[in-house]
């Protein structure tokens, strides 16, 4: 182990740091009158959420739509779905899994601000980059060469599969991609004059964002609201449901995979893009 | 109380790698025990029944991220002054 | 009417931008016309009192912001007097500016100087005259300093002394309106008076707000330094109307506002500490204007650039009116009037006079001009009415309104007053009459053999000025009797004059004879002049230096002249004093300022890190606020 | 349901980043093209919805085809769109500057981040989602930063990095204000927390608010949080400095509205005092006073120009906080006035600045020397854009601080006496812009050359300058916008109303 060093500097830095948390920890064990953070189960009524696991969101609202009275009541009188996996068929959002129903349905407007995040810190680097030399690995062992060549379709594979599978398993775009652009990053590591142009990753890049938005435009004029399933959900848990689900996902994981990888390869090469 | 247990392990883990990665004078040591504190932190969500969380934290928090500083750190100095 | 022909006025300036600058004195003969116009316009309006225009602008929030327009008899008599003279003034520039280099940007301004000049007489409420108070401040600006780089530091303590008024006046303007909902004058002046017997700090310190306004902008003290720098540094006809015109802002604004409130005070009010039958405050004041004309008058004495001269003599005028107005009396308030537009009328004269002088000399220090009478007559005399009439010797104007004055510091008993003005007012003949020597009279240095009198153009304002020096001088009335009107619209009581005669309490003048006796007797002066032996010219250094060149001797002629530290023997009895230097003051706190921020700079380009640790700090900061508060 | 083309704002702008890399391969200048267009659709939508807002009152645009408070909403307020429409002229103007530009390798990039930047912005004013404008922030605030590095200097990069530093922090603490809401009453919906936020304890309710002020003060430009703005004004390009000092500025001012006066303010049937007490309110009105002091006294000892406006700006947004912390109609009236006015001038200070120092040997301020002889056009810009700035009367300025002390001063006590101090400093203000401009009538020999008018350049500041001054001098049409605006900003009633279908807040 290196030393490390102490200083007045890093003291005051703890103290403020320490000054915060106990601030920011200090709603945890607020015992003054007023809502409080709680895990328990009755504050769970006038949550959002629960109507995002129920599936029925869109009779929460309708509910309060026709109902007159206080709104609280309004959102308490909601009735309950049961949704069954491998039986409810139609559902108001198509994935078994939960949270690809609320990532990608009930706040996909979120992702797509995601994914430009993504887009735009790739972007700011790429201006940033002037073209710095290439730092190769040095000695790089065949073992570790061969291995890699062995592995990486492995890890792309698994990186498919995640956000193929995305709305039956956890996963999604965002992990599939990441998943991916490890693979590249592996390739970077191991053999040391691998690289790729570009150009065409960013091509399929932004290809896929363009279709991404493309598709949620089809909802506003399909559907009349922007992101809108206008695809037939299918029967819930299904290899083949919630389609556009797949599709978004699919297309994000194309996107942030490329992304990710054009961003390491701009990092580790130093070039800029071509 | 395995379970409990874990969880105390994997917090001191995560607290004591922050810690240490503030504290390092050698950049490279500050990135690995980022990456640590990523993992522990997957972990956690693992626990917590969040897989989703826990997988994308796995692949960027401990792979790419950590990857991206070591790129970072190669072009300038090892240690900080 | 009045809202058309101010956009007009403003229309012929935009306009005038496009003249080239081969024609510049089209664009001049045009401001003579537009301001004759104007001119006329506003003495058509005599009589119609009461008369008003209103024009709606832009309502924020509950603040409706309106430009009110008012013809009363106090706004007649200031608008139409000064437009007049900047009328004079704009006939000057034809000729003057026609090789001046920022001509353009000067003539621009000054033409939406004379705009705000006349909507500030003639606003008919606060809001309106902050607006246009504003407006003038802005552009006297670019008037002041078309680039110059001299005359920028110079303007620089006017524009934030004023500016600093302007927005204390904003702030007294605003508190009264969040009492009485209204702009309109009478109603806030009467909602000032309930305040002051109410809540008298409150009240007190909106008044100073407004009194800040008004000193700042009149250069009483300690805002008294401003006109030293800025009168003689503003391009040389700008002076005279800085100086005759701009300078009055804050007189008129006191009479407008403040006279009449502290009248109201000292009849009705119950609560407020009086003083020899005034306001406390009221008193205060006219101290104030009494010590800033001694002040002023000693400065003048002290300063040999005929142009700083003449502005010092110009706070020293407007500390006598002050102490005139406030102490509240028909007779002082009718003689500050009379004394500011008297003023007006002959520091106009005096200072177009010095800018012919230094049009053709180009020199300003006092000490390297001498012997001009001969080369510029007319200039000479209108010189010589000028400081005659700022003497306050009887056949000119300056005579009447000191006198009346004196009279009514007498007669209200306020002896300390009276022995400070009298004292000032001996104090200008000092530097006047050496104003008078060392420019016009004496030797006449060779360089200047071949100067000429100015072309006729710039003659006619001159001619114009002395024929109203001589007129005001003789029928005071012409002046008085709309000066009663005004008395009348105050509410206060008129004095007794008639269009020749004043009376007062202890005495009365008849001018017109006055006039004859002077008239005589300089006449016999003249003859004897005349008849005298014939004089021989010397040489001045043949006189000092035996006929030997000076410069062997290391000296040049300059520094034989008389004018150069004219008055170090004066200077030296007040040496043992201790001085207080009003501008050091000033200049220290710019000091203290530029330290400050070039700290504060130094820290914004500070590391990203420690902008972290700020950022930080204040976060944590504000949470211990927090748990010590909530 | 036909508001849900609202959307349009925020995707034709996110649709074109995303086209524009494709359509740069065939040829540079399709990009920045586009986004003149782009711009051009966004203005004319957005005025198009304010006239029906302004008739219709507020509207509520659905996104996915959930309706609040379960799925994100957008909420057309005639407040957020008046802003909206101002942030595309500005981003309008900025973008001619930068077509006029040559083509280099990085011009896609740039028009793909001034996409972004124009769909952020659209994202911030129109979300109805709190983490939703999270999500806006983070892409507002990295597009931002990419745009100040863009220059590549020493003082470009030291001002983005802080400003990335200072934004990170700040949005991380946004994050955790946001979890904090998210953990106790359960939704993101901003009318629905706004309804709810008196249920909160005081604790949770003051640690919100704290984390709220670490987020959105660094980007206000507030003094102890704005370390960033010297060196990223002074580094970035023209019209970055266009857009950091007009359309950021007036967003981060949205946001701080929306934050603390949505969210935290008002209470509804006076069920819970919490920001409206004096306490909350007189930290603001405190940091906004001291920030205007601090800024004021380190504009008038700088030499730089771009460092002085960056100071003015700071002072600037001061003075609209203060005017937000008083929190009354006449207030926000006058909030809403020195707004356009700083939004308005900024933009053209920076670019006639820009054009001016062009041409000029000297350095700093003495590179104005001589502007008007040598540049007139960009010099009676600047004349004026400096005059409405410091409020020559009749100017937007003007109207702004006149109502800003008379709000000011028929509050109570506290904000009479900080207006004062306020005004005081602002005198400091009037003395930077006039000697600048004072160095513009300079006429000396050495430099009467004139340059090369930029037509672009020349057409974008004098559309900005029409807009002023339509604005300064058509009396019934400002006051409409204002008024209607800022009744806006006081009915946060409506708001949660129309948002969550309730009738019976009232």
């Amino acid at each position: 182990m290196r030393e490390t060093s102490f200083n007045t500097g890093k003291f005051f830095a703890l103290i403020i740091v320490a000054v915060l948390g106990i601030f920011m920890i200090s709603p945890f064990f607020d015992t003054g009158s007023g809502k409080k953070i709680s895990p328990r189960l009755e504050n769970l009524k006038d949550r959002v959420s629960l109507h995002y696991g129920l599936k029925n969101v869109n009779d929460a609202s309708k509910n309060i739509e026709e109902c007159q009275g206080d709104y609280y009541t309004c959102r308490e009188g909601v009735k309950c779905n049961n949704v069954i996996y491998k039986e409810t068929a139609d559902a108001e959002t198509g994935p078994a899994n939960l949270v690809t129903s609320i990532v990608l349905d009930y706040r996909a407007f979120d992702t797509l601000g995601e994914i430009t995040v993504l887009f735009i810190s790739i972007l700011g680097v790429a201006l940033l980059m002037t073209g710095f030399p290439a730092l190769p690995v040095k000695n790089e062992s065949m073992i570790q060469s061969a291995g890699a060549k062995f592995l990486v379709p492995i890890i792309m594979l698994v990186g498919i599969y995640i956000f193929l599978h995305g709305h039956l398993t956890p996963g999604g775009g965002f992990p599939g991609g990441a998943v991916i652009a490890t693979g590249f990053l592996l390739m970077f590591m191991t053999s040391g004059d691998y690289n790729f142009r570009s150009r065409r990753f960013k091509t399929v890049e932004t290809a896929a964002g363009t279709i991404i938005v493309a598709l949620a435009i089809a909802g506003l004029i399909f559907k009349d609201s922007f992101f809108a399933n206008f695809l037939p959900n299918g029967r819930l848990g299904d290899l083949f449901s919630s389609f556009l689900i797949v599709i978004i996902y699919s297309l994000i994981g194309i996107k942030v995979g490329s992304e990710l990888s054009v961003g390491l390869r701009n990092l580790y090469t130093g070039e800029k893009d071509d | 109380m395995l379970l409990l247990i874990m969880f105390i392990f994997l917090f001191i883990l995560i607290f004591l790698s922050a810690l240490f990665a503030v504290l390092a004078k050698d950049l490279l040591f500050c990135v690995i025990s980022l990456g640590v504190m990523s993992l522990a932190t997957s972990i956690v969500f693992f626990i917590l029944n969040a897989p989703d969380v826990a997988i994308t934290e796995a692949s960027v928090g401990a792979a790419l991220t950590t990857a991206i500083y070591v790129f970072g750190v190669r072009r300038t100095e090892r240690e900080e002054k | 009417m009045i809202l058309y022909s101010f956009l007009f006025a403003l229309l012929t300036a935009l306009l005038s931008l496009f003249i080239r600058r081969e024609y510049n004195y089209i664009r001049w003969i045009l401001y003579s016309a537009v301001l004759a116009s104007l001119t006329f316009l506003i003495y058509t309006m005599n009589g119609l009192w009461g008369y008003s225009e209103s024009f709606k602008l832009l309502s924020v929030g509950s603040v409706d912001f309106s430009l009110n327009f008012k013809v009363t008899p106090l706004s007649w008599l200031f608008s139409f007097f000064t437009t007049g003279l900047s009328l004079s003034i704009s006939l000057f520039s034809i000729v003057k500016n026609r090789h001046e280099e920022s001509e353009r940007s000067i003539g621009f301004f000054w033409l939406i100087l004379s705009v705000c000049n006349i909507a500030i007489f003639l606003s008919a409420d606060l809001l309106t005259l902050f607006i246009f108070w504003e407006a003038m401040t802005f552009v006297s600006f670019f008037v002041i300093s078309p680039g110059w780089t001299k005359s920028f530091k110079a303007v620089n303590y006017y524009f934030i002394l004023s500016i600093l008024g302007a927005f204390a006046m904003l702030v007294g303007i605003f508190f009264l309106y969040s009492k009485s909902a209204t702009f309109n004058i009478e109603s806030n002046i009467a909602q000032l008076f309930v305040l002051y017997e109410l809540n008298s700090p409150q009240a007190i310190f909106i008044t100073l707000m407004f009194v800040l306004g008004f000193f700042t902008k009149s250069a009483l003290m300690p805002f008294h330094i401003w006109p030293a720098e800025a009168h003689s540094e503003a391009p040389d006809d700008f002076s005279s109307y800085l100086s005759g015109i701009m300078i009055k802002y804050g007189l008129y604004g006191s009479i407008l506002f403040l006279v009449p409130l502290f009248v109201f005070i000292s009849k009705f009010s119950q609560t407020q500490p009086m003083s020899n039958h005034i306001p406390l405050f009221s008193h205060i004041l006219a101290w104030v204007g009494a010590i800033t004309s001694v002040v002023a008058t000693f400065l003048a004495v002290k300063s040999n650039d005929m142009k700083r001269l003449a502005a010092w003599s110009t706070v020293g005028n407007i500390g006598y009116a002050a102490t005139s107005i406030f102490i509240l009396s028909s007779m002082g308030v009718a003689g500050g009037i009379f004394h500011i537009i008297n003023h007006a009328i002959f520091k106009t004269a005096i200072f177009l006079s010095l800018a012919a002088v230094k049009y053709r000399t180009h020199e300003r220090e006092m000490h390297r001009l001498g012997g001009l009478a001969y080369k510029m007559p007319v200039t000479f005399l209108t010189f010589l009415l000028g400081i005659i009439a700022a003497a306050g010797i009887p056949p000119l104007n300056g005579y009447a309104s000191k006198w009346m004055i004196y009279q009514s510091l007498l007669s209200g008993r306020f002896p300390f007053l009276a022995t400070m003005i009298f004292l000032s007012s001996t104090g200008a003949f000092m530097y006047l009459f050496r104003a008078l020597h060392s420019v016009f009279l004496g030797q006449l240095p060779s360089k200047f053999d071949d100067v000429k009198e100015v072309p006729f153009l710039m003659q006619i304002p001159m001619y114009i000025l002395m024929l109203l020096m001589v007129i005001i001088g003789i029928f005071p009335g012409t002046v008085l009797l709309p000066v009663n009107s005004i008395l009348k619209s105050m509410n206060m009581e008129e004095i007794k004059v008639t269009y020749t005669t004043m009376y007062s309490m202890l005495s009365s003048v008849d001018a017109p004879i006055v006039f004859l006796v002077f008239a005589g007797s300089f006449a016999f002066a003249f003859i004897l002049y005349l008849i005298g032996k014939p004089r021989r010219h010397v040489e001045l250094l043949d006189n000092y230096t035996a006929g030997q060149d000076p410069k062997e001797f290391g000296l040049t002629r300059e520094m034989y002249h008389f004018a150069l530290k004219f008055y170090e023997p004066f200077e030296h009895m007040f040496d043992k004093y201790p001085r207080t230097n009003t501008k050091e003051f000033y200049d220290s706190f710019e000091r203290k300022i530029n330290e400050t921020g070039s700290f504060i700079k130094k820290f914004y380009s500070s590391s990203p890190r420690s902008a972290v640790y700020i950022f930080t700090l204040s976060i944590v900061l504000i949470i211990i606020y927090g748990w010590l508060v909530w | 349901m036909s508001y849900n083309s609202a959307i349009l704002l925020i995707a034709a702008p996110l649709l074109m980043a995303f086209l524009s890399f494709i359509l740069g391969i065939f040829n540079k200048r399709i990009p920045a093209i586009l986004l003149v267009l782009t711009l051009s659709f966004n203005f004319y939508f957005s005025t198009y919805l304010l006239t029906l807002v302004s008739s219709k009152g507020v509207l509520v645009s659905v996104i996915s085809g959930f309706e609040p408070p379960f799925g994100i909403n957008l909420v057309l307020t005639y407040f957020s769109l008046l802003l909206l429409s101002l942030i595309y002229l500005i981003i309008l103007s900025a973008s001619v500057v930068f077509v006029s530009k040559k083509t280099d390798e990085n011009t896609v990039k740039v028009a793909t981040l001034l996409f972004l930047f124009t769909a952020a912005a659209s994202g911030l004013l129109l979300t109805g989602d709190i983490f939703n404008m999270f999500v806006f922030f983070e892409i507002f605030a990295v597009a931002n930063i990419s745009l100040i590095s863009l220059k590549k200097n020493k003082t470009s990069l030291k001002g983005s990095f802080k400003y990335l530093l200072l934004s990170s922090i700040g949005s991380a603490f946004l994050l955790f204000g946001i979890g904090m809401i998210y953990g106790t009453l359960g939704t993101l919906n901003i009318a629905e927390i706004g309804l709810r936020f008196y249920e909160l304890s005081p604790l949770t309710g003051a640690f919100i608010f704290i984390m709220f002020l670490g987020a959105i003060l660094s980007e206000t430009e507030t003094f102890p949080f704005n370390f960033w703005i010297t060196d990223s004004y002074k580094g970035a390009r023209n019209f970055v400095n266009i857009l950091l000092g007009s359309a950021s500025s007036v967003a981060a001012l949205y946001i701080f509205f929306r934050l603390f006066f949505t969210i935290i303010g008002y209470p509804i049937n006076n069920r819970y005092e919490f920001l409206i007490s004096m306490d909350a309110r007189l930290i603001i009105a405190l940091i906004s006073a001291i920030s205007v002091i601090v800024s004021e006294i380190g504009a008038l000892s700088s030499k730089s120009v771009k460092r002085i406006l960056a100071f003015s700006s700071a002072s600037q947004m001061g003075m609209i906080l203060f005017a937000f912390s008083i929190s009354d109609f006449n207030s926000f009236s006058a909030a809403l006035t020195l707004i356009f006015n700083l939004s308005l001038s900024k933009a053209i200070l920076f670019l006639s600045s820009h054009e001016i120092m062009k041409g000029a040997k000297e350095k700093n301020i003495e590179s104005f020397t001589g502007g008007l002889g040598r540049n007139p056009v960009f010099s009676a810009l600047f004349i004026f854009g400096s005059l409405s700035m410091v409020g020559f009367p009749l100017t937007l300025g003007f109207y702004g601080k006149i109502s800003l002390v008379a709000s000011a001063v028929s509050a109570s006590g506290y904000f009479s006496i900080l207006v004062f101090v306020i005004l005081l400093a602002s005198a400091a203000e009037l003395f930077y812009y006039f000697r600048l401009m004072h160095k513009l009538f300079v006429s000396e020999q050495n430099h009467t050359e004139k340059t090369k008018m930029n037509w672009f350049y020349a057409a974008s500041g004098s559309l900005l300058l029409a807009v002023m001054i339509i604005l300064a001098l058509m009396p019934k049409f400002t006051e409409r916008i204002v008024s209607s605006a800022a009744g806006d900003m006081m009915d946060k009633t409506t708001y949660i109303e129309r948002v969550l279908k309730a009738e019976d807040l009232k």
